[in-house]
């Protein structure tokens, strides 16, 4: 039963984890001690977010099957009764998903959803529990949050229920944070600006972190030790200064060397051909009267083929809504779109949301074939079985459904998805978030292969600078549904012109944690320096963290 | 929302409409001559002649229909014998058997249904939402499989033997129950409620299954959804997160069956009514259908048609509340 | 590439590659035992329809004769003896008032009720789906014809719909396609509306975008991604839809375009039974008693094939997991 | 029936004299839709309605065969006839009063049977048309200018004198029918009248809902016990429910419960699974009355279709009929009695007893085949039997089913046509569309042979475009004759036999085959007392009734 074992927050002896026959976690041993932050890195399918899991027992009753020793600060996991498990459950440790856009209720208000946790945990009033809701969702830099904490979830961006959920998780003031991937959707400001908060956090009320990242550079600016995971198993543990500074690992050495450098430009486009799809001056306005929010402001741009258009932005600044509306997923408010007959896809931002959960994934990746006419299944197979493999999934996991995948694995399948009908132009948003380098590299290599084979044109929405910058041969800035600048990548990325392009490159983590000290506290001196402006300007958008 | 309305106003009276050509042509194609029945059945040919010229049987059935048209936008004029009977606007004509205006006889009826169908639906709602979430709640256990089985009997067994029973067990053996009889609620409400208690609970216990499974499955089917592991991660009990979380994913096809259901009711639970006596417009419609009084029998569809729309507008206007990702049409 | 397979790992020999859907579904519905059971259940009712002439020859008597001698004339034809006459001869005893054989009766029963009730079940429920889907997905006017076409049948009594019927069809149209016609028309639209409102909620989803961006027209997008979806509430209003169709059938033959007397169905001896459940119990208790089985046997398999059809349910089911150690250690982990 | 009359087993559970006061429930199936005297269609004047409506003359409330008789109501004898029994006289009795208190007056008869001539009011039996002068040609007062109907003559406020257009020694009968009901002109409100019709009994209509849903009686004023020597009026006030089901009025009435325990039916009768239950308990066996009216259920048969043209296959069928199980589809020996005779078994009809065609209990299937064989149907017969579809009913499918087991037996196969009700009456009443073979039922208007025969058998009654009951379409001069010959007596007593004699001689042409005469059972309250069931409605008076 609980001892009194003030030690270690996180104690996890020889823990496995079994899907049926799939071995996903195979002896894997760590300890946390409180206030501590550990950084767990690795490849997509590695195991990591089942390991996560398992810190909450929330294997339980699923099927899967654990062995191993967890505890939880003081609670052994795999033996707590249902009411202890409760006990530890947000109100000790806090968890964020790895895919947050569906993580949320779509029923009820993002702020309600706070307020249902909070007061469990710390119990209240639902008055106190709701302006507990709306300081968090400010915390994490949700702009106007008293009204935003009304929003149901669609109406929210990716990166915003994403921050919801880190704000749900804060809300209960955990001991441990269990964090899976909790910046993959956001812009590299707000993802500093958040990173920066856990950093605070765990000065001032000592709470411990588990930060899974696919992100090198995410887990240099934030955590103390490193697990660097491959196939189940850890391959490499230390203090995060000797592994990424000095690797021992086979895998840490190839990994570091993939991570993208924001220097390192995509080679030389091949000319870049007729122009595929044409917007002017889109609009989207959502909802009516007083209520209305404009989410596109009157953006224009072309894409020709063969030619790669990155779009990064604010988180928020409206990305997938103009993502959408250039496939025609979204009805414009005003503006034009000329397609012409082109063939396009989408990858979409949330890999759960777009897989449908009862067919396997082979079978959505061989929709599109079929859509198109083909009806040799024995073709179909080969295909979806190539395209799979090409994104690094392995071919016979073609009757698996999404829920048998990691949440790296199903965005490769989204990615294969639009590649099987081979269309003359992807918008992609946020595509690679969930990948680790190795993979990511792999899977913008494929993308630039096609391109250079199709003369295929690509919309890439994205927020790692790094990686834009390696695919893409313009790239537009967003902000507040506005593009704040466009031009040739280098361009932008070399001599920026708008404040907020340079905000963000600034913002970009690096890998050594040494320079990511530095940079925390430059930040902090631009992020005041950027609020009296705004106070001035009569703004105030830009949350305190 | 006006859009909306104005639609729903259109749909409204293209459905009744459509009723009453459909119950016209009905009874005009179905045997039973009216002036026959009306007269009774030793009237003389010479007789029922002239009850035919009354009720203006002779003219061809667009002339019928057409004076019924009239009726409904102008009102009509009737003889009593004595004097003239004056039938206002929205006049659906003059009972054949019964001799006075249809509205008249419905306006009578109606809170009588709307008692019987009002109270049930409360309580087949409650009774179905609340069986559909303890056995989501306690789904795999002895509770749930005792639920699912009483669910079932309720389902399929017919109302006139639910109602029997409850009558036999609540009235006459333990006396603990008034047997039922309505009297309007502006009489006295209490005897309105008791009165009308076992009819309430025979029709919630039929109707209540059906909703008793829907809800558990929509909920097992949220239950299976990564919003709901969220709560779950969160330490909220298994209770909350059904009776909150699944329950509203549970919410669409609830609301979409019970406007179906109570608005089709208002046509008449007929065997209800008749099995406890409740004279409300069931009781009416299958004496009308068996008396072939057309001008009743058209009334009491069209009032039926009238609740279904009304119920189906309110249903679409919640769900819309209730689901902001549908768009109101 | 770098996908891990760690089945390897696990020590597990080469692991079978996973089967296609459908043989998968077929793994997950045997994998739950009750199902099994209530299709057994099922298929015996199915069987017991089929096979009422051979059953009641083995028994020996005739569905429709009367036996006058077996009931007490004075005591309103109460069946003489317990159990409702219960005898060598007549198995389950026999009916009040005429004396006829009561097993006879239900065997024969089933076939009307089963029959009719079962294929028009059916077919409401294509109906049902069919508009209900055209109304969610065909826009805004297929919506609102589609609508109030259903309103104006919801609101048509089922004794205008008979008298309608009568006048119309002719004596030559077979009387159980008649009246499985009649059922069906009566009582699709609950599943109409569940599947529209459902729909409604589900077209909203990425993967049904994702779906229309691949090529798919309105239909296929509706077949392939909405339908697995909607299988969930349409099995389970479906399966409650056969005893509210046994119910129609018995209404309809008051209306005269029900099964000719005197061949019997358990929707007609139900009403009859009404109200002899006092003096003679199990003449109300047998058909309510089959159709209660036949609805319990059709929910359960129902529920099952629901079940099935959720791939997430594999491993709740443990289809596929063998290993006698995971169950210990699971049993271990639940407490 | 002679033999159980049901006053004697019949009453309430306290004992005493029946005192006034007090209110009697009254729990029907069917409500009151029709209360306009004009419109009733009743035997004797009704149950209710005799309680509101008095008569020229009345039935006599005794138990039993005492009760077919006819009394003075309105007048102070039962009419007196000329010598051809062709003009009938009364006069009024002195003190008659309305509700209102204003007096009644013969003029006042004169135009409630006028009212009942109108289209409007149409309903009522159908002998005043037939039997007045001028009956057929009238049209009513609405439309007669103010003429009036000339065979009815009043020379003054008192008398009131019938010319008929032949002898009718039964028309003391007909003077019991609620159009014999006095209607102030004045008051009359055509149509609406039936919502408060001016009273002239003991009790008066306080709340008429819902077209007779639910009455109120109390007590009228103006009504003097010292003119009605029938009605004891005993409680205050009568309050009349209907619309009940037919299991809930018996569950009630054996629970007796509250209010329910001064409480009768006047529609119901116990259903063969509750005569079970009843029978078991002594208690409230009873409070069983039992009673019989003068109704006969029968096969009937169309000449006019083949094979019913041969009178072998007719009677072949009557061999055939298996009555033991027809009687148990209708609830079995306490609720039907089989019949042989066309003529209920009760004295006043002239019951003779015949059975031309001996099938016994159950049957005579080899007498039947015999016949079948003579008349060239050796390999048995197919036939098409017509039912209602009514469930339960007399007439329904119960019966049908019975009859094509006992027929099968013989060599018959019967194939069975159900239709709905309404579509059912029409098809059998007309001439042109009646099937071959059917089932029927016919009821006395007043008990005698009279109304019983010359409707199914006269064939002067014979209705080519309109509602036919001759559905033998029997047209036989010497059955005519007999009937006219027996109507001109003026001496009940002496006709009852000479029907019964007409009886048997029709019955041997076998075109109807009488299945069952019905038997009353009702259940009462506990507090009811006084109970008296005569033969001529065979239910509880409940003029008779006392609660305390
Ligand atoms: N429910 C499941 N059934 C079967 N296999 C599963 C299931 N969940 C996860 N897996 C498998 O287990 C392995 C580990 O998954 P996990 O989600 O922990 O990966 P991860 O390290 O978080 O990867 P990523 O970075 O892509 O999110 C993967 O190979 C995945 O396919
Ligand atoms: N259906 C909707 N109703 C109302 N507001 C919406 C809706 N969808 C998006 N929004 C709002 O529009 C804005 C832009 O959203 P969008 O999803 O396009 O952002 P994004 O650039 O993709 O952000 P991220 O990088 O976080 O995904 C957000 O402020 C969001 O709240
Ligand atoms: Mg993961
Ligand atoms: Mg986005």
């Amino acid at each position: 039963m609980t001892e009194a074992t003030t030690e270690a927050l996180v104690e996890v002896i020889d823990l496995g984890i079994s899907f049926g026959e799939t071995r996903a976690v195979d002896g894997l041993s760590f300890s946390l001690a409180p206030g501590a932050a550990l950084g767990v890195v690795g490849e997509s399918g590695s195991g990591k977010s089942a390991s996560a899991y398992a810190l909450l027992g929330l294997h339980r009753s699923t099927g899967a099957v654990v062995d191993g020793t967890v505890r939880v600060a003081g609670t052994d996991v795999q033996r707590a009764s249902d009411a202890e498990l409760r006990r530890l459950r947000g109100g000790v440790a806090a968890m964020v998903f790895q895919d947050p856009l569906s993580s949320l209720d779509p029923y009820y208000a993002i702020g309600d959803q706070i307020a249902e946790v909070y007061r469990v945990h710390r119990g209240g009033s639902k008055r106190a529990a709701r302006a507990r809701a709306v300081e968090v969702l400010d915390r994490v830099g949700i702009p106007d949050a008293a009204r935003k904490a009304r929003s149901r979830p669609h109406e929210f961006s990716g990166g915003m229920r994403q921050r919801a959920l880190i704000a749900m998780a804060l809300a209960c003031e955990p001991k441990l944070l269990i964090a899976d991937e909790p910046t993959t959707a956001l812009d590299v400001t707000v993802q500093a600006q958040i990173l920066d908060l856990l950093h605070g956090l765990r000065q001032e009320t000592g709470m411990g972190l588990l930060l899974v990242t696919h992100d090198v550079g995410v887990a240099a600016e934030s955590v103390d030790d490193v697990l660097v995971m491959r196939q189940g198993r850890a391959v490499e543990r230390g203090p995060v200064r000797d592994v990424l500074g000095a690797p021992k690992a086979a895998y840490t050495k190839e990994l570091l060397s993939a991570v993208p450098r924001l220097d390192a430009a995509k080679p030389a486009a091949s000319d870049a051909g007729e122009p595929l799809l044409e917007a002017r001056d889109l609009r989207k306005v959502f909802g009516r009267g007083k209520s209305s929010f404009t989410a596109v402001d009157g953006v224009s741009l072309t894409v020709r083929r063969g030619e790669t258009l990155g779009v990064v932005g604010e988180s928020g600044s409206g990305k997938t809504t103009l993502g959408r509306m250039l496939v025609g997923l979204l009805d414009t408010t005003s503006g034009t779109i000329r397609r012409d007959g082109t063939a396009v896809q989408m990858v979409f931002q949330d890999p759960v949301a777009s897989l449908n959960p009862r067919r396997s994934i082979g079978e959505s990746v061989a929709d599109p074939l079929r859509a198109s006419g083909v009806r040799d299944e024995q073709r179909i197979r080969a295909r979806v079985g190539e395209l799979l493999e090409r994104v690094g999934l392995d071919p016979d996991r073609y009757d698996r459904y999404p829920h048998e995948f990691s949440g790296g694995q199903r965005q490769r399948v989204g990615i294969a998805r639009a590649l099987a009908a081979e269309p003359q132009l992807i918008v992609c948003d946020e595509p690679v978030s969930a990948l680790d380098v190795t993979t990511q590299a792999h899977v913008t290599e494929l993308l630039a292969e096609l391109q250079r084979e199709l003369g295929l044109g690509l919309v890439f929405i994205a927020h790692d600078l790094a990686v834009v910058r390696q695919v893409s041969d313009r790239v537009a800035v967003m902000r507040r549904g506005r593009i704040v600048e466009e031009g040739a990548v280098d361009e932008v990325y070399g001599s920026p012109k708008d404040p907020y392009t340079r905000q963000l490159l600034a913002a970009v983590p690096t890998v050594d944690p040494v320079l990511a000290a530095v940079r925390r506290a430059a930040r902090k001196e631009l992020r005041e320096q950027l609020r009296e402006q705004a106070d001035g300007a009569g703004r105030d958008e830009v949350a305190v963290a | 929302m006006t859009g909306f309305l104005l639609r729903r106003l259109g749909g409204a009276v293209f459905v009744l409409l459509a009723l009453s050509v459909v119950v016209y042509l009905v009874f005009y194609a179905a045997p039973g001559n009216v002036a026959q029945i009306v007269c009774g059945e030793r009237c003389s040919p010479a007789q029922v002649a002239q009850v035919h010229d009354r009720l203006q049987l002779g003219d061809p059935i667009y002339v019928q229909y057409w004076h019924f048209l009239q009726g409904l936008f102008a009102g009509r004029d009737f003889s009593s014998g004595v004097g003239v009977v004056h039938c206002d606007a929205p006049c659906l004509g003059l009972s054949y058997r019964q001799d006075s205006p249809v509205t008249d006889i419905l306006v009578n009826k109606l809170p009588v249904t709307g008692s019987l169908v009002i109270g049930a639906f409360v309580l087949w709602i409650l009774l179905g939402v609340g069986t559909g979430l303890l056995s989501a709640w306690k789904r795999g256990g002895a509770i749930e499989r005792t639920l699912t089985g009483l669910t079932l009997i309720g389902f399929s067994t017919p109302v006139f033997v639910i109602g029997l029973v409850l009558i036999i067990v609540f009235c006459s053996t333990l006396g603990w129950l008034p047997f039922p009889q309505y009297t309007p609620f502006s009489d006295n409400p209490e005897q309105w409620f008791w009165g009308l208690l076992l009819p309430w609970i025979s029709l919630a216990l039929i109707e209540s299954a059906k909703y008793a499974r829907l809800v558990r499955s929509s909920m097992l089917e949220t239950l299976a959804e990564d919003h709901v592991r969220t709560f779950r991660a969160y330490g909220l009990t298994e209770r909350a997160i059904v009776g909150k979380h699944a329950l509203r994913g549970a919410v669409a096809p609830v609301i979409a069956l019970s406007a179906l259901d109570a608005g089709s009711m208002f046509g008449g639970a007929v065997l209800t009514e008749s099995l406890f006596g409740i004279q409300g417009i069931g009781k009416l419609l299958v004496d009308s259908v068996r008396q072939v009084d057309l001008p009743v029998v058209v009334g009491v569809v069209m009032t039926t048609g009238f609740f279904v729309v009304l119920a189906n507008a309110v249903a679409d206007a919640l769900y819309a509340m209730a689901d902001r990702r549908v768009v109101l049409q | 590439m770098s996908e891990a397979l760690l089945a390897s790992q696990a020590g597990a020999a080469q692991a079978a590659a996973p089967a296609s859907g459908a043989r998968q579904f077929w793994r997950r519905l045997r994998a739950q035992r009750a199902v099994t059971v209530a299709a057994v259940v099922f298929a015996l009712l199915v069987f017991v329809a089929l096979a009422a002439p051979l059953l009641t020859a083995l028994e020996g008597q005739d569905p429709n004769a009367f036996h006058p001698a077996l009931v007490d004339s004075a005591a309103g034809g109460v069946p003489k003896g317990s159990f409702g006459g219960i005898s060598g001869d007549h198995w389950l005893g026999v009916e009040p008032q005429t004396g006829r054989d009561l097993f006879a009766r239900l065997v024969y029963g089933a076939r009307v009720s089963l029959g009719v009730a079962f294929i028009a079940t059916l077919v409401q429920v294509f109906i049902g789906v069919s508009l209900g889907l055209l109304a969610a997905l065909g826009g805004r006017w297929a919506d609102q014809v589609i609508s109030r076409f259903t309103d104006v049948v919801v609101a048509l009594p089922l004794l205008v719909i008979g008298l309608g019927l009568i006048a119309i069809v002719p004596d030559s149209v077979p009387r159980p396609v008649l009246i499985t016609a009649v059922i069906a028309v009566v009582g699709w639209s609950g599943t109409s509306k569940i599947v529209r409102s459902s729909a409604l909620s589900l077209k909203s989803l990425d993967y049904v975008s994702a779906a229309r961006l691949s090529g798919w027209g309105r239909l296929a997008v509706a077949r392939r991604e909405l339908l697995p979806a909607l299988a969930a509430p349409v099995i389970t209003y479906g399966v409650l839809l056969v005893p509210a169709n046994v119910s129609i059938e018995a209404a309809l033959s008051f209306l005269g375009v029900g099964i000719k007397p005197p061949t019997p169905s358990w929707g007609q001896m139900l009403t009859d039974a009404n109200t002899w459940y006092q003096s003679a119990p199990t003449y109300l208790l047998l058909p309510a008693g089959f159709l209660f089985v036949t609805v319990l046997s059709l929910t359960v398999v129902g529920e099952g094939v629901r079940t099935a059809l959720d791939p997430r349910a594999a491993s709740r089911l443990k289809v596929g997991v063998k290993s006698r150690k995971d169950a210990k250690s699971r049993k271990e982990a639940s407490k | 029936g002679p033999d159980d009359s049901g006053a004697k087993n019949a009453g309430g559970s306290s004992d005493g004299k029946p005192q006034k006061g007090g209110t009697l429930s009254v729990l029907n199936n069917e409500p009151q839709t029709d209360f306009d005297p004009a419109r009733l269609y009743t035997s004797g004047g009704g149950n209710v309605p005799s309680l509101v409506f008095r008569t020229l003359t009345t039935r006599n409330r005794e138990a039993g065969a005492e009760g077919t008789k006819v009394v003075p109501d309105l007048a102070t004898d039962t009419g007196k006839p000329n010598a051809d029994a062709t003009v009938w006289t009364y006069t009024l009795k002195d003190g008659l009063k309305y509700e209102d208190g204003s007096p009644i007056t013969t003029a006042d008869i004169k135009y409630g049977i006028e009212r009942s001539f109108a289209a409007e009011l149409s309903g009522g039996a159908p002998y005043l048309r037939d039997w007045l002068v001028g009956g057929d040609k009238y049209e009513g007062p609405y439309k007669d200018g103010g003429k009036g109907l000339a065979s009815i003559e009043t020379p003054d406020a008192k008398t009131i004198v019938f010319h008929l257009n032949k002898p009718e020694g039964e028309f003391p009968y007909l003077a019991t029918q609620t159009q014999f009901a006095p209607v102030p002109k004045a008051k009359d409100t055509g149509t609406k009248y039936e919502s408060h019709p001016v009273s002239s009994g003991p009790y008066k209509v306080v709340k008429n809902e819902n077209d007779g849903e639910h009455l109120v009686l109390e007590r009228n004023p103006n009504w003097s016990e010292a003119t009605d020597a029938e009605r004891k009026a005993y409680p205050d006030s009568i309050d009349v429910r209907s619309g009940l089901d037919a299991s809930v009025i018996n569950q009630r009435l054996s629970a007796s419960q509250g209010p329910d325990s001064a409480a009768v039916t006047t529609d119901t009768n116990l259903g063969p699974a509750e005569l079970a239950k009843v029978g078991g308990d002594k208690a409230l066996a009873g409070r069983v009355g039992t009673g019989h009216f003068g109704y006969t259920n029968y096969i009937a048969f169309n000449p006019k279709v083949k094979p019913f043209d041969d009178p072998k296959v007719r009677q072949a069928i009557a061999y055939a009929v298996d009555r033991s199980s027809v009687v148990n589809a209708v609830g079995g020996s306490s609720l039907a009695e089989p019949a042989t005779t066309f003529l209920p078994n009760q004295k006043a009809f002239g019951y003779t007893e015949f059975d031309h065609f001996p099938a016994g209990a159950s049957g005579n299937a080899a007498k039947a085949k015999e016949l079948l064989k003579e008349a060239g149907h050796a390999d048995g017969l197919t036939v098409t039997l017509t039912h209602s579809n009514a469930k339960g009913g007399p007439k329904g499918p119960e019966v049908a089913t019975a009859l094509q087991d006992a027929l099968k037996k013989a060599g018959i196969t019967v194939k069975l046509q159900g239709l709905e009700a309404n579509d059912y009456n029409e098809t059998i009443q007309s001439v042109s569309k009646e099937p071959g073979f059917f089932l029927r039922g016919w009821g006395a208007d007043w008990p005698s042979g009279g109304p019983f025969l010359a409707p199914i058998f006269d064939g002067r009654q014979i209705v080519k475009d309109g509602a036919n009951f001759n559905t033998g379409l029997l047209d036989d001069p010497s059955v005519n004759k007999e009937v006219d010959e027996i109507n001109k007596l003026t001496d009940l007593a002496a006709a009852a036999p000479r029907w019964g004699a007409l009886d048997k001689k029709i019955g041997e042409q076998a075109v109807v085959v009488p299945l069952f005469h019905p038997v009353y059972k009702r259940l009462v309250g506990k507090d009811i007392k006084n109970v008296v069931i005569s033969d001529w409605t065979g239910v509880l008076d409940i003029s008779q009734v006392a609660v305390k």
